[in-house]
């Protein structure tokens, strides 16, 4: 899938060229996005906008304030629920995933409990 | 009727107080300008821009501007420093007896390039007329552009945008 | 613990103004910011900013925060200077004097500051309709993230929801980006932000539906369109629902200020209306009713970043000032400079607002 | 201004207020109930919201057994349309020492001859199975009782509150009683920032803020208020915890039913009604809970609030009429009041109409401290 970015801008040069480019995964889907862009930024250019689904009422929530202040776009990443992925940078090989309902603590050795 | 303006459109007789006067306009080489600033706001880059003191001292920063227009030539400074791209150039004497040269404020794609044809738009965006490119400026270096446009010459109180059209559009 | 003279919270035009007002006296500063990048919505404005030319009028946002780290840079250089970025101030303790912060999502720290500066900003407000929740409802300033400051396409066809300064500019903003407006609509009969915003954008051909309101964001896991409703001057409805077509809905409905750490400090708060929530009650150098606290910017009350600028070198100057660091003759110089150019932007009849609600927050003195 | 008459007026919109007013309104008296600012404001929305059969001295068993039926169904009772929360996920008392070990048993051997059968004192292994997260290193054994838990404090204060209004009492917010009235010799009513009440009784369930309303009938009533806090964390899919106190440190927590985790700990504190909290409290809590529950090392904590606890000098409450005639106070729960608030309420509307408690709460009395009686319940943090 391509990425949409702004290509041309009267105003702004976002750089995009010099950026660099890594791997992540979504849901165990291969995609692709700046480097320390915030992780929802690029799964939103990568056309992903359900990022969690709420516990109760299981309704869908993606991107919302983007200044870590609204809960909207938490998910598990590399493991860890509740990641405010509007303000936490993309790193190469990280393990994006969809959040249903509150995400699970796990011990030391990684288990499920 | 103020149901337009409210939305920021300005309308019939508000449009009659920005008109230059008529006598003056229609001789005045490289134009006049027109400004479209109803309401008081803390606002002055225009008269800070002006390099011929037309635009007058503001007593108040919320004041509105106020045109001496013996003093103003059409330079279009102002035009590409108003925060409001409400600063808009007429020239009357220019062309043939039914064209007039606009100066119109421009910070959008795709960028018109002299020879172009571009659709002239009204305050609401409408099709007005067709229009010429002429010339492209940048007077502050900073992405806003003044085009000027050849339109016809009994439009420029209604013609406030252009559309640029590109037929080869990536 | 880390310590620092001052800390400032926030480092949008309010905060980095009071970090440099402080560093250029000679404190040594500390600015937390919870975003990857400093400047608060300043680094997404692509418009050119009203007021004076000491506000940076007729400049673009960007760009004034271009000049403001610049300056940074000089400070933090001189070692005057520490700044944080992805660094959440979470707590103050008021008897330990402490604030707690975390660096990204699980690193915890604290730091021990002899005054502070609060210039934490706003948040986006929200209105109710239904389907409000869905994916591709955004806020105004998460749109303008994704594609000012990170130039990803948020949507291809938006509805603007609020026709405030906000609402008006990131329609243009949105314009510029190559993105269709299907429409803004406000409830109010009049165009909340500054007509000239508006005439820009209407000159573009993007229809203002004054006195209407959205009913509904349609789709099933995403936004898919949007079901509008004209109402009277009462907002009851008046005649039937329209569809409207788009894939984003876009909140301008206005922000409110960020205050949690203002309430757990202990000040004096007061609700306002006009400065669109609770506010801390100040005195003219913006000190709070605990007197190591300071407020600048939307914190304090929402008003235009020109203002947040100033009144943010306001809470800086009396910081440092409180520490003993400045001569009497330059507070008095700069405290008056300042105070006549907020005068300045709040003169005018789009400032009467503000004007009636700092009447209701503002003393002469602390007692 | 033209006083207003009521039969009863409570002091306190806490749940002990609103149960009180409640079943007053039951008898059929007209009764206000005056708050300061919101229901729920003061300790009862700040507390630890537990609900237990585990205590140690009969009196409080046979209340708590009171309590635990109603609370049980109270929302259906009440008529109340929220949700009360109701969530018996259990009681985890843990010793650490041999004479800590002593003391729950003997607590678990009176609640269990008082008709309290579902408490059971458990070995190492036991608390393993109830409580599989815990790093039960140094443990010795601990009592339990799963029926134990938790309810919604602010949903508790307003199924009371709503359902006193519904029996026409008046629910008076936001208003500041400043003093009480006072004629030949005994309480006639109350004087507030808005006017005066006249009543025949004043029955005041101010809980820490209870003494400077003593005071006002020159009454030196023993409740000393300290200061308490609490921490919660972001929420997490429900896990097997059960609410989980040290004796220790006093340390304490447990899951709430939306997910969160709610830490607390024992610790010497201010003693005034402050709403602040402090540093030290949040790293007291996690340095003493981490360790024995390694599993929430990652877990973020989101809030942190104070209330405060209203001790007496037996950590024992203090119910029933005062020396001062027409004056009747509900106070002292040191800590673990909220859950008291079926029972007592009752009780208080007793003995405001004359009749005989339908639990025998004379140990609760005033005049205990002055006669010395004074009896400590084991089971308290």
């Amino acid at each position: 899938m391509s990425i949409k970015l702004i290509k041309d801008h009267p105003i702004l040069d976002f750089g995009h060229e010099e950026k660099k480019m890594v791997t992540f995964t979504f849901d165990n889907k291969e995609m692709k996005g700046f480097e320390d862009d915030p992780i929802a930024a690029a799964l939103h250019a990568n056309g992903i906008q359900v990022y969690r689904i709420t516990p109760k009422t299981e309704r869908p929530r993606g991107f919302f304030c983007a200044i870590g202040k609204c809960s909207s776009c938490f998910m598990i990443v590399d493991g860890v629920p509740n990641v405010r992925t509007c303000v936490t940078p993309l790193k190469a090989g990280m393990k994006v995933e969809t959040q249903k309902g509150r995400g699970v603590l796990k011990s030391e050795e990684g288990e499920e409990r | 009727m103020d149901k337009l303006f409210n939305s920021g459109v300005l309308t019939a007789e508000r449009i009659e107080t920005v008109i230059p006067p008529r006598d003056l306009w229609k001789t005045k080489k490289n134009g006049l300008v027109i400004i479209e600033c109803p309401q008081r706001i803390p606002c002055n880059p225009c008269y800070e821009s002006c390099p011929t003191g037309a635009i007058l001292p503001f007593e108040d920063i919320n004041d509105t501007p106020v045109v001496d227009y013996t003093k103003c030539i059409g330079c279009g400074r102002c035009v590409a420093k108003c925060p409001g791209l409400a600063c808009f150039v007429a020239d009357l004497t220019w062309g043939a007896e039914n064209e007039a040269l606009m100066k119109l404020p421009y910070e959008m794609l795709p960028k018109p390039e002299p020879g172009d044809e571009v659709v002239c738009l009204d305050r609401i965006g409408s099709e007005v007329s067709q229009g010429k490119v002429i010339n492209i400026t940048e007077p502050w270096e900073d992405s806003t552009m003044v085009v000027h446009v050849v339109v016809p010459k009994d439009r420029v109180m209604d013609i406030r945008n252009i559309k640029v059209v590109k037929n080869n559009a990536r | 613990m880390q310590t620092t003279e001052i800390l400032v919270i926030g480092g949008g035009p309010a905060g980095l103004s009071a970090a440099l007002e402080a560093a250029s006296l000679g404190a040594d500063v500390t600015v937390l910011d919870s975003d990857l990048k400093l400047g608060g919505q300043l680094i997404k404005q692509t418009h050119k900013f009203f007021g004076s030319k000491a506000e940076y009028a007729g400049t673009r946002g960007f760009e004034i925060a271009n000049f403001l780290f610049d300056e940074i840079e000089k400070y933090k250089t001189l070692g005057k200077l520490k700044v944080f970025t992805n660094t959440t101030a979470t707590g103050y303790y008021k008897e330990d004097g402490v604030v707690s912060y975390m660096v990204g999502e699980e690193k915890y720290g604290r730091i021990k500051p002899q005054k502070l500066v609060f210039a934490t900003g706003a948040q986006e407000r929200l209105i109710p309709f239904v389907n409000n929740d869905m994916p591709g409802v955004y806020g105004a300033g998460a749109i303008q993230t994704l594609m000012n400051v990170y130039g990803i396409v948020p949507g291809e066809k938006v509805l603007m929801i609020g026709a405030g300064n906000i609402g008006l500019i990131v329609s243009y903003q949105l314009m510029q980006a190559g993105i269709k407006i299907a429409g803004i609509v406000e409830a109010m009969p009049k165009i909340g932000g500054y007509w000239v915003h508006a005439a820009k954008i209407r000159r573009l051909g993007v229809p203002i539906y004054l006195q209407h309101t959205i009913k509904e964001a349609l789709g099933n896991n995403v936004v898919e369109g949007a079901v509008i409703q004209e109402v009277n001057n009462c907002f009851q409805p008046v005649g039937d629902p329209m569809e409207v077509e788009c894939d984003t809905i876009c909140l301008a409905v206005g922000l409110t200020p960020t205050c949690e750490l203002l309430w757990s400090a202990g000040c004096e708060m007061k609700f306002v209306p006009q400065l669109c929530g609770y506010v801390a009650r100040r005195d003219p150098m913006m000190r709070t009713s605990h007197p190591d606290i300071w407020v600048a910017g939307d914190a304090a009350g929402i008003e235009e970043a020109s203002a947040a600028m100033v009144e943010g070198r306001i809470a800086g100057l009396s910081a440092v000032a409180s520490l003993n660091h400045v001569s009497q003759e330059t507070f008095y110089d700069r405290s008056a400079e300042y105070h006549q150019r907020l005068e300045n932007l709040r003169a005018g009849e789009v400032g009467e607002k503000i004007r009636s609600g700092l009447s209701c927050v503002c003393c002469k003195q602390w007692g | 201004m033209v006083s207003k008459r009521v039969d009863v007026a409570v002091i306190g919109g806490g749940v002990h207020g609103c149960s009180t007013a409640y079943h007053l309104a039951k008898k059929g008296f007209k009764t206000a109930l005056f708050e300061r600012d919101y229901i729920s404001s003061g300790s009862s929305g700040r507390s630890a919201a537990g609900l237990r059969y585990q205590f140690g001295t009969e009196v409080n068993i046979r209340l708590a057994q009171y309590n635990m039926k109603c609370l049980k169904s109270l929302g259906e009772d009440l008529h109340y349309p929220g949700d009360l929360e109701y969530d018996p996920a259990g009681y985890l008392w843990i010793a650490y020492s041999e004479s800590q070990l002593a003391q729950l048993e003997k607590n678990v051997k009176l609640q269990n001859e008082l008709g309290t059968t579902g408490s059971k004192v458990l070995t190492v292994k036991g608390i393993q199975e109830v409580a599989p997260f815990l790093n039960t290193e140094g443990m010795l054994g601990a009592s339990f009782n799963q029926e134990d838990g938790h309810i919604n404090p602010h949903t508790l204060c307003f199924a009371y509150a709503d359902a006193a209004k519904a029996l026409g009492v008046e629910i008076n917010k936001k208003i500041t009683v400043t003093g009480l009235i006072s004629k030949g010799g005994q309480v006639a009513g109350i004087h507030t920032n808005k006017g005066d009440w006249e009543a025949d009784a004043v029955v005041c369930c101010a809980g820490a803020w209870t003494q400077n309303i003593g005071r006002w009938v020159d009454l030196d009533i023993p409740v000393i208020p300290e200061r308490h806090q609490i921490l919660i964390t972001e929420p997490v899919e429900r896990m097997k915890h059960p609410m989980t106190l040290c004796l220790d440190d006093g340390s304490y927590w447990k899951q709430c039913p939306n997910g969160t985790f709610m830490l607390g700990v024992g610790k010497e504190e201010v003693k005034d009604t402050s709403f602040y909290a402090s540093w030290d409290y949040l790293e007291a809590a996690t340095e003493r809970i981490l360790p024995k529950m390694p599993i929430l090392e990652h877990i973020r904590v989101v809030r942190q609030w104070t209330g405060p606890y209203g001790n007496t000098p037996d950590f024992q409450a203090i119910v029933g009429a005062t020396p001062v005639e027409g004056f009747y106070i509900d106070c002292g729960w040191s800590g673990h009041g909220l859950q008291f608030a079926p029972s007592v309420g009752r009780i208080m509307a007793e003995i405001v109409n004359g009749e005989k408690p339908f639990i025998d709460v004379s140990m609760f009395r005033y005049s205990r401290f002055e006669e010395g009686d004074l009896f400590f319940e084991p089971a308290c943090i």
